[in-house]
């Protein structure tokens, strides 16, 4: 199991989490969760189609209360909910904004002047490769360029915790890699802590510091996997071998869940 | 874009001229005394009369002045109240009662009483006004508020937004769509609550024209002043087309508006 | 700060009335027109405001002791009255009672028997229109279920013109004049010729009655005043009133200044402004045979005409 | 399910026992005669008195009858014209001048227009009814059908549904929360339809009873019948509500429904 | 370029479509695309993202009338338009209806009667591992659920032509390759001709006869590559030498017009 020199910002104890389901019974979605995320650590989780990631992300984004068990941001001085940014699975953009208002929306609610962010933005569409796409509304563009705008949304503002729901499904290969390299580089100067769900092995090896599998339904912890490789990570991390050797262990926590 | 705007006008028009054509058909066809149907020429002879002397401008700023008193005071109260019943199944379980009752007293019985309480003066016309108006925006606001999508909300609320900029950014842009549909019909309805205050009790504004002209049987003169409400409220629900056009924009794709 | 001579020290201390007529403006309140416009309200420090709300509102209010005074039809005092509603009717408007039965001229409508099996259009099932209609199909021997009545609104007119009725109840100074100068000489059956029956008049309330009484006279006089002369002056009246109502100068003249000429038969009697007690007594009975009125109203305090100069 | 259901009831009786105390508490304290504002006892006892010799059951009766037909009349063609509406532009802007003129013309103007043309009976009642109900659904439905998500238009279209089925299939549901929310306006508005109707001339119904009421200066009496008709434009509100909960059931996820 | 003893099933001939932008400008999205897909064919695209795959596929569908150029359903012996199978990049689904009514609404449109059909849903159900969820509405469901309902849908019906765009874009690899292996399974029984968007390049290659390349807006095919691998297809081919060769030469195709 990961250990870390300081106190960990996130505590998840004994997480219970279930919704009511046909008649008297109830899905039981998360039993039991427990585990802790550190400073500046890059999380990654994997797990099976419909066993809780989401709602995981859900419960410490504070959208949704557990049934029981803890979610403690412990190493704020007061214990409030942090401000977090959050990649929603599907990218969650107000049809009614372009994708210029859409990615300031953040900063509008926190309260800057219009025109202090306006080079900033321009920034992120160059870097999500949507240039000349600023004054389009939603319902004009592709799908990945929709996921694209969203992670735009949730890198313009300095958040501590980044809650990334699958922030890369629906971009082809080289999009995704090179959106991978983007996140990371903002990671390394930022140090942000961050939480992603994702379903390709290799981008959680890649990006991560740690990564965590999930059992189907209910969830739990099947595997908590520290990936030592060394920072900062390109191209070449890739074809070390120990990424190899990782991302087949990996694999193997998930096949052998998904048999037995 | 140009192109668009005159094929609207030219249907607009068309749509006139067959009014009139149908018109003028039934004055020549069912052959009616021109005090029960006045031909289109009497209607605009008289029209010219009152517009000459003036009399139909101060009615018509009388009536307008009421409508749009009473279209602020309705809406504004509908959209406040409709909010807080939309977001409070509580209140809205404690409220719905007063509010589908508030409508369901009949109008006119209850007009005389407003105009009894609030002497025949502008108050009562712009109350009875805004009452009329009230109950659709009222439930469009609770209908639209309730139709904003939930992960837009989630959204909101992770970026910790204060709930003045939940209303302002998140859910009134989102309920527009079906708030402005509440506008519509307030508008037209706001022109109908000013002419029954009119008829109630007062001596301006254009109800009181159709009520006068009536009781000298002067039918030309009834019609002027129907035609007149018409074209305000028509204006009214053009203005709000008109916003429609301006802040839904983005409901239809650039593909669709080539 | 007060400054001593600022205080109520107007010479002509006026006081504002509201009068409620109960219809919208037109050519038959040329009496009050007048007064208006000669001042005859202002001599009796009256500052009036005409109120053309409807008739029971008006007579609820004044029940209230919101407004002083009104002008409604008889029957309406003793309605009121049944209710406990405090007024009192200091003075005649109309003499005689206003309402007829009126049928297209040569259809032979001429006496209330002729009635029996006709449709009559009557605007609304109460008031003055409906009780006048039953005290002519009384006079007649005739009974509700012997002719056919149907609820038609204000559209006597209209409906009358276009025979979708047999006869209609109107106002005799009003719907007869414009029927006939739209080419329907019309035949009428008046009440008034089978029955006296109040009608309209200036109605108050006891409490005005018992604490202001000098103000009652000083209304009664200014519209008595005005009523004599327009009599005395139609033409004269009608002028001024072209001034009060709107888009009278527009209408047909002649048809309005009949409309006046048929008031002024309502108004004259042998004293302006007496209301008979046998009209009251009439107006109780036919109330009761209609089962508006339940129980006796003493008639003595419905009306008095102790207030006429 | 039955302790929600519990606390919605009670909350309606608490919120009628609010709307009593009030009352009685302004009965008292402004010492206003009956004659304008009669006691809860005054009102209750005169309620019994015409519910005993079946009067009251009468004009409900005729009232009810009226309300059902007009909502019929006047939701059934504004549903049909609104679909025309919302799915041709072009049959928008030829029709939205008459649409809108239709309702900025007076009720209270036309109904006794509606009276001569159509007599003085059941008809004409119910024209008025459903002309004032169909506006706000046609408002209504027209936002609604053009609310339908384009993608889902999408896949009907790949699926081949026939115009029907895009209909029952899509659109209906599709639109229904607005749709119903313009049924909810138009519900409580069909009450005041039936009584601008009765106002105008007739000889039966609750709208009579109040003129009739008023006429003998009957306080109480109006009161029963204002309050009856309230009554029946919150059954009929309720009714819709009803079936709002029966529809829309997928609109709250069960995590909501706990 | 590919061959096919058959006749073309579809031919498109100089495809263009372009969308209005600001001002006076146009989007170039698809700028003169030609090709066939011949009967029983199993046709991958990939492109990068925003480059006008979903575009190609609603013009295939008749969703989008084309700019100019020729799409023809030239093996029909008359020329209209045939029932396709659609799975949307986004799941949308009917949010009133439960999976199993989702499910059932293209046989409820073929005007199937409703008992029919039941026994054939349930087993889609399992089939996408949805058991116990057939009353569920969407909104209660994940996000790789609700594509596998998508799924569903477009399976249970017998299109001739099944369009698919990213349908596993939302699933973990494992569920991913399972519904893959369905989906072969499934094509190699009816044989339908299948042309798929999708970003995973070893996805593209075992299930498909031919792989196209798209270039970058606007699109061109970059290439056009024929999948002699032998069916049926199992886990083993994945290990072919083969195998790799192909996704090699699919990964620099991708690559080569980034870059440029
Ligand atoms: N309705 C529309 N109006 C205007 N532009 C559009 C419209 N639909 C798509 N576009 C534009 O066309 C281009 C191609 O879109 P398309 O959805 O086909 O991309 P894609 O290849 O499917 O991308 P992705 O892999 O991200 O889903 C995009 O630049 C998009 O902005
Ligand atoms: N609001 C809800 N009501 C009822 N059940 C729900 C609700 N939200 C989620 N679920 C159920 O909880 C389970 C886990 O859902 P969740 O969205 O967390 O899965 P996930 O791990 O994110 O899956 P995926 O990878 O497919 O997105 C699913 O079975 C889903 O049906
Ligand atoms: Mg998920
Ligand atoms: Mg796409």
């Amino acid at each position: 199991m990961s250990q870390h020199p300081n106190n960990p910002v996130l505590t998840i104890a004994n997480l219970r989490v279930c919704f009511p389901a046909k008649g008297a019974d109830t899905l039981n979605v998360i039993g039991g969760l427990s585990f802790q995320v550190y400073p500046h650590e890059f999380l990654s989780i994997l797990g099976p189609s419909g066993c809780g990631k989401t709602t995981l992300l859900r419960v410490i984004a504070g959208l949704l209360s557990p049934g029981a068990g803890n979610v403690a941001f412990t190493s704020l001085p007061d214990s409030s909910k942090p401000a977090v940014g959050l990649v929603f699975q599907q990218a969650n953009l107000m049809p009614w904004r372009t994708v210029y208002s859409n990615i300031s929306l953040p900063l509008e609610i926190a309260g800057y002047p219009p025109g202090s962010y306006s080079k900033r933005i321009r920034e992120l569409i160059h870097l999500v490769g949507l240039d000349g796409f600023g004054d389009s509304y939603p319902r004009d563009l592709s799908g990945g360029m929709l996921q694209r705008v969203a992670i735009a949304r949730a890198l313009i503002h300095d958040p501590a915790l980044m809650l990334l729901d699958e922030p890369f499904g629906s971009l082809d290969a080289l999009t995704r890699e090179r959106m991978g390299v983007e996140l990371l580089n903002i990671w390394q100067v930022s140090r942000k802590t961050v939480i992603m769900v994702t379903h390709s092995i290799s981008e959680a090896v890649f990006l991560s510091d740690r990564v965590i599998v999930l059992s189907p339904r209910p969830a739990l912890i099947n595997l908590d996997l520290r990936i030592n490789l060394p920072r900062p990570r390109d191209e070449n991390t890739r074809y070390q071998p120990q990424f190899g050797r990782l991302a087949k262990t990996l694999r193997k926590a998930i096949v052998e869940e998904q048999v037995t | 874009m140009i192109r668009q705007r005159l094929i609207n006008l030219w249907s607009v028009i068309l749509s006139l001229i067959a009014g009139l054509l149908i018109w003028v058909v039934a004055v020549e066809t069912t052959g009616l005394p021109a005090f029960i149907l006045p031909s289109p020429q009497q209607v605009w002879s008289r029209l010219i009369e009152v517009a000459i002397d003036g009399s139909l401008w101060r009615h018509i700023w009388v009536t307008a002045y009421e409508i749009v008193l009473g279209l602020a005071l309705g809406a504004g109260l509908a959209v406040l109240l409709g909010y807080v019943v939309a977001k409070s199944r509580m209140m809205e379980r404690f409220l719905s009662p007063y509010l589908v009752a508030s409508q369901a007293i009949p109008i006119v019985a209850l007009a005389p009483l407003l105009v009894l309480w609030f002497g025949p003066g502008m108050i009562s016309k712009v109350l009875i006004c805004s009452l009329v108006v009230f109950f659709p925006v009222l439930v469009n606001t609770v209908v639209g508020v309730r139709a904003v999508p939930e992960e837009l909300r989630d959204l909101m609320r992770t970026l910790h937004a204060s709930r003045t900029q939940n209303i302002l950014f998140l859910e009134l842009p989102a309920a527009l769509p079906i708030l402005l549909g509440g506008f519509r019909i307030g508008a037209t309805l706001a022109v109908i609550g000013a002419v029954v205050g009119e008829f109630v009790g007062s001596d301006k504004g254009l109800g009181f024209l159709v009520n006068i002209a009536r009781g000298q049987y002067d039918t030309a003169l009834v019609f002027v002043a129907i035609g007149t409400l018409i074209a305000m409220a028509l204006s009214l629900y053009g203005l709000v087309i008109l916003i429609e056009k301006r802040l839904l924009g983005w409901q239809t794709s650039s593909g669709e508006r080539q | 700060l007060l400054e001593p001579d600022m205080t109520i020290n107007t010479p002509s201390h006026m006081e504002e009335v509201r009068l409620p007529v109960g219809y919208i403006p037109n050519v038959q309140f040329s009496p009050i027109y007048v007064a208006m416009e000669k001042g005859y309200f202002e001599e009796e420090n009256i500052n009036l405001i005409l109120d053309y709300s409807f008739e029971t509102d008006a007579v609820t209010l004044l029940g209230a002791d919101e407004i002083k005074f009104a002008i409604a039809s008889g029957e309406q005092i003793l309605l009121a009255r049944a209710q406990e509603i405090p007024v009192v009717y200091v003075m005649a408007w109309y003499q005689k009672y206003p309402v007829a039965v009126a049928s297209k001229a040569g259809n032979g409508l001429l006496e209330p028997d002729h009635l029996r099996g006709r449709s009559i259009g009557l605007p609304v099932l109460s008031g003055a229109s409906y009780i006048g209609l039953r005290t002519i199909l009384q006079a007649g021997g005739i009974s509700e279920q012997d002719v056919s009545l149907e609820v038609i609104g204000f559209n006597q007119v209209e409906m009358l013109a276009t025979d979708q009725v047999d006869a209609v109840v109107i106002y005799v100074a009003n719907e007869p004049v414009v029927l006939q100068s739209q080419g329907y000489p019309t035949d009428l059956i008046r009440v008034d010729d089978y029955l006296t029956l109040v009608s309209n008049g200036l109605i108050t309330n006891e409490k005005t009655l018992k604490e202001d009484p000098e103000m009652v006279k000083s209304m009664v006089r200014a519209l008595l005043h005005g009523i004599r002369d327009t009599i005395a002056n139609p033409d004269e009246a009608y002028q001024i009133s072209l001034r009060y109502v709107e888009t009278l100068a527009q209408s047909d003249e002649n048809v309005q200044k009949r409309v006046l000429m048929r008031s002024i038969e309502l108004w004259q009697g042998p004293t302006l402004g007496f209301s008979d007690p046998n009209a009251w007594e009439n107006m109780s009975s036919i109330l009761k045979s209609m089962d508006l009125l339940k129980g006796d109203v003493d008639l003595s305090k419905a009306f008095t005409n102790d207030f006429l100069p």
